[in-house]
């Protein structure tokens, strides 16, 4: 008990609320939709879920360090366009380069907000608006009112949300979704165990600290930057594959789901806290409430909204109280602990006299 | 300026004499107009925090410079860089663990930091600093917030890393520190090298003289105040899990010094009576008349005012004018009655402070962030007088201050006394607690320990009792 | 510091107008009828109920936090008024019920914001998508016109000489927030809570109802801006006013106020209005798409900031005095 | 009746006043345009950046090329995401900027007729297209695509010869709630479904999709969940029958529910082929283009004037009348017309 108190603390497991919350949420539409416990349901909601998972989890890094990436869905929206139509024109491109063009190309224009903000010092809340303006300005004229269309992509893609990597009994599961899956974890670990991702918590708790501890600060967002870009890419490749139409609106918004993913998740706005596995517990939560809805016989296409509205704003509230409440649980119960351990040293002592 | 392997070398100097500004270039946070660094005998340009660092400088700054949402052990351990490439959380505990040992100090390494006192926070940037292999240790202040048993610890730390022939460079306001530790002592006034001599030449009134040019007299004394009647009374103040059983009374024109070790929980005495962590047992009574205070908002309306003694990060608005921050509290006199601020009005209570503290400062429209720390600190004191309080709670008023300014601060609290305002002073320097207070509560742990006239208070009965030593220690809780 | 803070706002203000200087002199000179005091009229007014909640926007960045559901309140309240008109209740009637219920709507936010202390981007999130489907709730797939004459008047006819109501009214709330935040002892507690919460609690602030305060302002001028919204279109949807927020929040910033609270001023941020409008406009004038003037702004929004920061940074370079810090919006921790 | 004989004029002064432009009379009262005149015009889309009106603008320029209209045609527009504000700014704007006509496809519902009435009176003809203004205010003509009332019957059909003759239930998913031709074409379909023909035709259920394809691609996937005997997904938006189709595709359900509704042929071909959208309907947004440039030239420069019963001659397309709009209150309409109905025996030619 002594050592499970000293070592796991309420903030350290605070995703476990917001899992029990989904968990809470679940259960309730078991209840008013019909079917709504089928593996369909899995499937639908976790490919859909997929992309702004990846999405949020590179916005978790910019975040972390105090800063904000606006632009993910304009990114989202050109990478999808730009590989869409390299395929469409090469339709013999192997799958791999394909998705290696997709990061690389995430990753240069997560590079240029990168060097706006971090060597630049423009604010990143400024510097990604004006980005996120560019760049769907650059896939407007790039376009040329084009759009990508199913049938001039290759097989492979077309059949890859149709894939199942793993099928047991109905349940599908999705190379999209294993592969978000996968992402998350690698930056989950990131977070945890290597330096770097140590240094962004740093740097988003205190920059000031940071620069006078010596962690090379510009690096390290320029670097947040450019993984998020990359993820945006990664991202936008996922989109290519689920939609396979890609208009010049492609993306449009997404950014507000990510964030709203990302700080219902728990994670900082103001930088410094929060985790990647938060991130995707906010972005499961907001999109099974969406798609939940949708699915709701009782709610008609107009009520939806004011009813997510409502219940994402209860999720992040009851979060906050659930947390706050065990946290004084988990002070007292410290507290106690540490009383009777006193109380032992003193008796031994006693005796020991 | 020449610092020498194996050597504690203090430097001295006024508020604003520069002091942390020399560091700052020294650590490479800040560039210099001119001049050189030389390390070894090499000429070096340390451009970067991380520069110093790979020369084997570290430094502790005068503000803490903490991540408050990494744990304590995080914070220790950030900017290692031969800690491997992956986080190994138990040994870095184990580490963190280990050198807050040496210092003494027991503090959850897995805690964030975000909740240390400013104690300990300096505790932790004292072991970030001392768990890098350094050369040359610079510590700005790093007794300000100590009590006189962490000192001691320090400084049996200080002395072990001289003699493993590590240069370490010193900045106390404190004489006692200088004399107690110093190899040699430089003072520096208005950014000027004055002096660098060996410890054995220097008597606190020269040391003195040099850093304010002028000859000052001896610490400062009470002057006598007869009592008047019983503003506050305390009776059983407990917060859960904090504090407990603190019950005294407090007259007009009566200074209460609080006096305990890092933390013995005083601060959090003096927030429950601002209504900032309010508590939840005992009474206080006002005038005689019981009052509930939940908010800083009651504790004003019953005349209760408190200092912070985190002046950095709650004290000032540093932004703001210093006119605007003295009358932050009590705005409502200041407005017209379209609810437009009288700027006039303000300047003119804000220059009459000014000038009866003698705030340093171009004017009142200056921004309370660009003073010195005594200044702000007269700053704050102006900003809670001006509530004209009944009760006045000042906690670590002097922490930072030079000889000067802290003399003056015991004048300013003199002066409250005869004006017959119930002065609560919480501080760590024993001294101070000692010269200043008419009674003297000690706590230890959240409980009260016992309550001296400053007839029968000595250093070493406070301390017995501070240390939980004391024969008949008042148990509750 | 303080030197650094006034300099840094003369150079930002001084920064905005100027360029709003060259925006005007080559607009004026390179696209014919720019300058006419017709168009000069149309720019403002086309983009006016913007304007309008860019003036509480401030407020409520100012003092920390931040409102993304304006828009959907401006949809709201317009939305409403219709409503009411077709269950038989008078225009003036339901105007009254819109402000108050934007009123509410910002209550509600600043509630979970002030009092139970969750991030404003969350809650605000939540209205956004809420107050937007509480006015398709209300209206669903119709839309609403026929308001009575002088309602419509009111919104597209001039009312004194050129001017059309909307107009004067912005004159009027500039000059009231400007007051408001520069002057007032309401603008310096939003700008204490904004720059630091908790010296501003430890100094017997009431935080809470500061912050509740401007949510309630916000909400109310949405309000009042979606109603005048509505007399200008003369009819409304559900969709009424939808991503203005966005808009909304460019001016404020590009005014210089920080996203982190407890800096900007009024004037920037008028500054920044009128760069905006009228690079829109000429541009617009010129036969830029909408697309070009996304870029243009976005482009310029960066611009603003990147280039006197890397001037900056090459005089410090070339020692010159002045340092990088003194730069525009210089440090990170700033943003 | 046709305008009077105009006296021969040089195309800058007929630009100079318009109103007394010259413009050929032709016998039994069919105008006809006289090409080469300078007329400003302003091709005003949704907004930028798709297909359909990349087409439209296409057309126009065929036209305004045929009618060596000596001024460019501007193709401007707001991006997606401002689309309301934006169509009313470019609208107030066009005075100032001297346009003789704005062609619209107006997607601000009535909120564009206080600026569209003001643009009026500056003297700049509004010709919408594609979609109208619902109330007609400000309105000069409409050319309409299709009659919209055929469209609720085409879609009808659509469904019924889809689902065969024992029926079923199939849902709509529109673009947004408030996009005025996607509105009256639902309340076509609803009127449409009253004949008895359909009656075993069931509608369950209106969705939106806003014309993105990912909100489109879900509440697809949600209405078959909603709806375990869902039929047909039926999409009158070119964006949500791809993203319908797509949905259905990728949940492998193409057997269980089929997609229908308006789509592009080269968007659609592939679904078509393997039977998730076996049938669809679209008009030519080229000629919509082309013969709306060519009605806004001729009202521009005199050669009709925009009034009910005037016929006139719109270049490759043939004649067409000014008719009162009978799918709304008030309003007058050109009807281009007709459907084309795609399925697998044409649409691979039409896709190309
Ligand atoms: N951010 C700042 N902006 C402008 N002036 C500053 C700033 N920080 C310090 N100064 C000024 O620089 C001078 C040197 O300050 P420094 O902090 O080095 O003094 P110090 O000797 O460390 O004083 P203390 O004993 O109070 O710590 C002072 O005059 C101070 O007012
Ligand atoms: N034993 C402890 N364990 C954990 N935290 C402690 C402990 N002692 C003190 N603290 C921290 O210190 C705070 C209370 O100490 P407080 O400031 O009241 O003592 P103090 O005597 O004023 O000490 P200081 O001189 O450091 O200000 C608590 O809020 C807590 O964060
Ligand atoms: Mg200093
Ligand atoms: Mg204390």
């Amino acid at each position: 008990m002594t050592l499970l108190l000293r070592r796991v603390r309420p903030e350290q497991v605070r995703e476990l609320t917001l899992v029990f919350i989904l968990v809470a949420v679940v259960a309730f539409f078991a209840t008013q939709i019909p079917n709504y416990l089928a593996w369909q349901t899995f499937t639908d909601i976790s490919t859909g879920l997929a992309i702004i998972a990846v999405a949020a989890v590179g916005q978790t890094l910019v975040v972390l360090t105090r800063n904000i990436d606006l632009s993910i869905g304009s990114v989202v929206g050109l990478v999808a366009y730009f590989v869409g139509t390299l395929l469409a024109g090469t339709p013999g491109m192997p799958a791999p380069a394909a998705f290696g063009i997709a990061i690389a190309m995430g990753g240069a224009l997560g590079a240029v907000n990168g060097v706006i903000v971090a060597f630049g010092r423009v604010p990143a809340v400024v510097a990604t608006l004006g980005t996120l303006a560019i760049y769907r300005v650059a896939l407007v004229e790039l376009s040329g009112a084009k759009t990508v269309t199913t049938d001039s992509l290759p097989a492979w893609l077309l059949n890859l949300p149709r894939m199942s990597v793993v099928s047991l009994g109905q349940l599908d599961v999705r190379p999209l979704v294993l592969l978000a899956l996968a992402v998350v974890i690698v930056f989950q670990l990131v977070l945890s165990y290597l330096p770097y991702g140590r240094r962004l918590f740093a740097i988003g708790s205190n920059p000031d600290a940071a620069r006078v501890a010596g962690l090379p600060v510009e690096r390290d967002v320029f670097v947040a930057f450019l993984l998020s870009g990359a993820l945006a890419g990664l991202a936008g490749f996922l989109f290519l594959v689920r939609f396979g139409n890609i208009t010049v609106v492609a993306g449009q918004g997404l950014e507000l789901q990510v964030v709203a993913a990302v700080v219902v998740g728990g994670v900082n706005i103001f930088g410094g806290s929060g985790s990647i596995v938060g991130a995707l517990a906010g972005a499961t939560l907001i999109n099974v409430l969406q798609q939940s809805l949708i699915r709701w016989p009782a709610v008609s296409a107009f009520a939806q909204d004011a009813i997510l509205g409502l219940l994402i704003l209860l999720a992040v509230a009851s979060d906050k109280v659930i947390l706050g409440r065990l946290r004084t649980i988990w002070v007292q119960a410290r507290r106690r602990d540490e009383e009777r351990a006193a109380a032992t040293a003193a008796e031994q002592a006693t005796h020991g006299a | 300026m020449a610092l020498q392997a194996g050597e504690i070398h203090a430097l001295l100097g006024e508020n604003g004499a520069g002091k942390s500004t020399l560091i700052k270039i020294m650590t490479g946070v800040v560039q210099p107009d001119g001049g050189d660094v030389f390390v070894d005998g090499r000429q070096v340009r340390v451009g970067s925090a991380l520069e110093a660092q790979a020369l084997g400088i570290a430094a502790v700054y005068q503000e803490p410079m903490i991540f408050p949402d990494l744990s304590v052990a995080e914070n220790i351990f950030i900017s290692h860089r031969d800690r491997g490439r992956i986080v190994d959380r138990g040994a870095m505990r184990r580490d963190a663990e280990a050198v807050l040992d040496r210092l003494g100090v027991r503090l959850d390494v897995g805690e964030p930091a975000r909740g240390l006192t400013v104690a300990a926070q300096q505790t932790v940037e004292i072991a970030k600093a001392l768990s890098l292999r350094v050369r040359v240790l610079i510590m700005d202040e790093p007794t300000a917030s100590l009590s006189a048993h962490e000192v001691r610890r320090l400084f049996g730390i200080v002395k072990a890393l001289r003699g493993e022939g590590v240069a370490i460079l010193f900045i106390s306001h404190r004489m006692e520190d200088v004399f107690q530790i110093a190899d040699r002592v430089t003072v520096l006034r208005d950014g000027r090298w004055i002096s660098t001599r060996p410890r054995s030449e220097v008597t606190p009134a020269s040391a003195i003289r040099d850093m304010v040019g002028r000859t000052m007299g001896d610490f400062f004394r009470r002057t006598p105040t007869r009592p008047g009647d019983v503003v506050l009374e305390v009776r059983g103040l407990a917060r859960e899990g904090v504090f407990a059983g603190v019950s005294f009374t407090l007259r007009a024109g009566e200074v209460l010094g609080l006096a305990g070790l890092v933390g013995a929980r005083r601060t959090d005495v003096g927030l429950a009576l601002f209504g900032i962590a309010p508590a939840d047992a005992g009474e206080v009574l006002v005038d005689s008349r019981p009052v509930t205070i939940r908010s800083p908002q009651d504790a004003l309306r019953v005349g209760i005012a408190y200092t912070t003694e985190d002046r950095r990060q709650l004290g000032l608005v540093f932004p703001l004018s210093i006119a605007a921050n003295v009358t932050l509290p009590t705005l409502r006199r200041y407005l017209s009655r379209f609810g437009l601020v009288r700027r006039a009005a303000e300047d003119a209570v804000a220059q009459g402070f000014k000038e009866r503290l003698s705030i340093r400062a171009p004017s009142v429209r200056t921004a309370a962030g660009s003073l010195s720390g005594g200044n702000q600190q007269k700053v704050v004191l102006s900003k809670w007088l001006n509530t004209r309080p009944r009760v006045f709670i000042l906690d670590e008023p002097t922490r930072g201050l030079d000889v000067g300014a802290k003399a003056e601060v015991h004048q300013i609290i003199d002066e409250l006394a005869h004006d017959g305002i119930a002065v609560i002073l919480i501080s760590s320097e024993l001294p101070e607690v000692l010269a200043m207070s008419d009674r003297i509560l000690v706590m230890r742990e959240g409980r009260q320990m016992a309550v001296f006239d400053s007839a029968e208070a000595t250093q070493e009965r406070v301390l017995a009792a501070a240390m939980g030593q004391l024969a008949t220690p008042a148990v509750v809780v | 510091m303080a030197r650094d803070i006034f300099r840094r706002l003369v150079r930002w203000e001084g920064l905005l107008l100027a360029i709003l200087a060259v925006i005007v002199v080559v607009t004026g000179i390179a696209v014919p009828g720019y300058l006419n005091p017709q168009n000069q009229i149309n720019l403002l007014e086309l983009s006016i109920e913007k304007a309008i909640v860019v003036l509480a926007m401030t407020f409520v960045i100012v003092s920390g936090e931040i409102d993304l559901s304006i828009a959907s309140v401006m949809g709201l309240s317009a939305v409403l008024v219709a409503w009411l008109k077709e269950q038989g209740v008078p225009v003036e009637v339901g105007i009254i019920a819109a402000l108050l219920v934007g009123a509410l709507c910002g209550l509600f936010n600043g509630y979970w914001v002030a009092v139970i202390g969750l991030p404003s981007l969350a809650v605000t999130l939540a209205g956004l998508i809420g107050y937007r489907g509480a006015a398709l709730l209300l209206v669903g797939d119709r839309s609403i016109g026929g308001f009575p004459e002088w309602f419509n008047r009111l919104g597209q006819q001039p009312l004194l000489g050129p001017f059309p109501l909307a107009l004067m009214v912005f004159a009027v709330l500039l000059v009231g927030a400007t007051v408001l935040l520069q002057f007032s002892g309401f603008g310096r507690y939003a700008y204490v809570v904004g720059s630091s919460p908790e010296v501003a609690r430890f100094s017997g602030v009431r935080v809470r109802r500061v912050k509740l305060a401007v949510f309630a302002m916000s909400g109310v001028v949405s309000a009042f801006a979606g109603v005048l919204l509505l007399a200008r279109l003369g009819a409304v949807r559900g969709s009424t006013a939808e991503g203005f927020e966005l808009d909304i929040i460019t001016m404020v910033l590009l005014g210089g106020v920080s996203i982190f609270g407890g800096s900007g001023t009024m004037a920037g941020v008028i500054l920044s209005i009128l760069v905006v409008l009228n690079l829109r406009n000429g541009l617009a004038l010129a036969n830029a798409t909408g697309n070009t003037q996304a870029g243009v702004i976005g482009a310029l929004l960066i611009l603003s900031v990147l280039v006197p920061n890397l001037v900056a940074a090459a005089r410090s370079r070339l020692g010159r005095g002045g340092s990088a810090e003194a730069a525009v919006i210089p440090k990170l921790s700033d943003l | 009746g046709g305008p009077a004989a105009a006296p021969s004029q040089s195309p800058t002064q007929a630009a100079a006043t318009p109103t007394q432009a010259a413009a050929t009379a032709t016998a039994g009262g069919v105008a006809k345009a006289t090409p080469g005149q300078s007329v400003k015009m302003m091709l005003l889309p949704k907004f930028l950046g798709i297909l359909p009106f990349a087409q439209a603008n296409k057309g126009a320029g065929d036209a305004a090329a045929e009618l060596k209209n000596s001024t460019a045609l501007a193709f401007v527009g707001p991006t997606a995401d401002n689309s309301v504000q934006g169509q009313i700014e470019f609208m107030t704007n066009a005075a100032t900027q001297g346009y003789k006509v704005v062609m619209i496809s107006n997607n601000a519902g009535d909120q564009i007729a206080p600026a569209a009435t003001a643009a009026q009176a500056a003297g700049v003809k509004v010709v919408a297209w594609d979609s109208p203004i619902p109330s007609a205010k400000g309105e000069n003509l409409f050319v309409a695509q299709v009659d919209f009332n055929e469209m609720g019957k085409v879609m009808a059909d659509m469904a019924l010869s889809i689902m065969g003759a024992d029926g079923g239930k199939f849902a709509i998913l529109s673009a947004s709630p408030d996009a005025a031709n996607q509105n009256a074409w639902i309340k076509a379909l609803n009127d449409a479904l009253k004949d008895p023909k359909y009656a075993k035709v069931q509608l369950v259920d209106t969705v939106y999709g806003n014309d993105q394809s990912e909100r489109s691609y879900t509440q697809a996937q949600a209405l078959v969940a909603k709806y375990p005997d869902l039929k047909v997904i039926m999409a009158p938006t070119t964006v949500g029958i791809a993203a319908a189709a797509k949905a259905m595709q990728d949940g492998k359900m193409c057997d269980k529910v089929k997609v229908s509704g308006l789509g592009l042929p080269s968007e659609m071909v592939s679904y078509t082929i393997n039977g998730c959208a076996p049938q669809f309907a679209l008009w030519s947004f080229v000629d919509l283009g082309y013969l709306t440039y060519y009605t806004s030239y001729m009202l521009a420069t005199g050669a009709i004037k925009g009034t009910e019963g005037e016929q006139f001659e719109a270049g490759r397309m043939g004649t067409f009348k000014i008719t009162k709009d009978p799918t709304r209150s008030a309003g007058l309409r050109v009807l281009m017309g007709p459907f084309k109905i795609y399925d697998k025996t044409n649409v691979e030619a039409e896709a190309k």
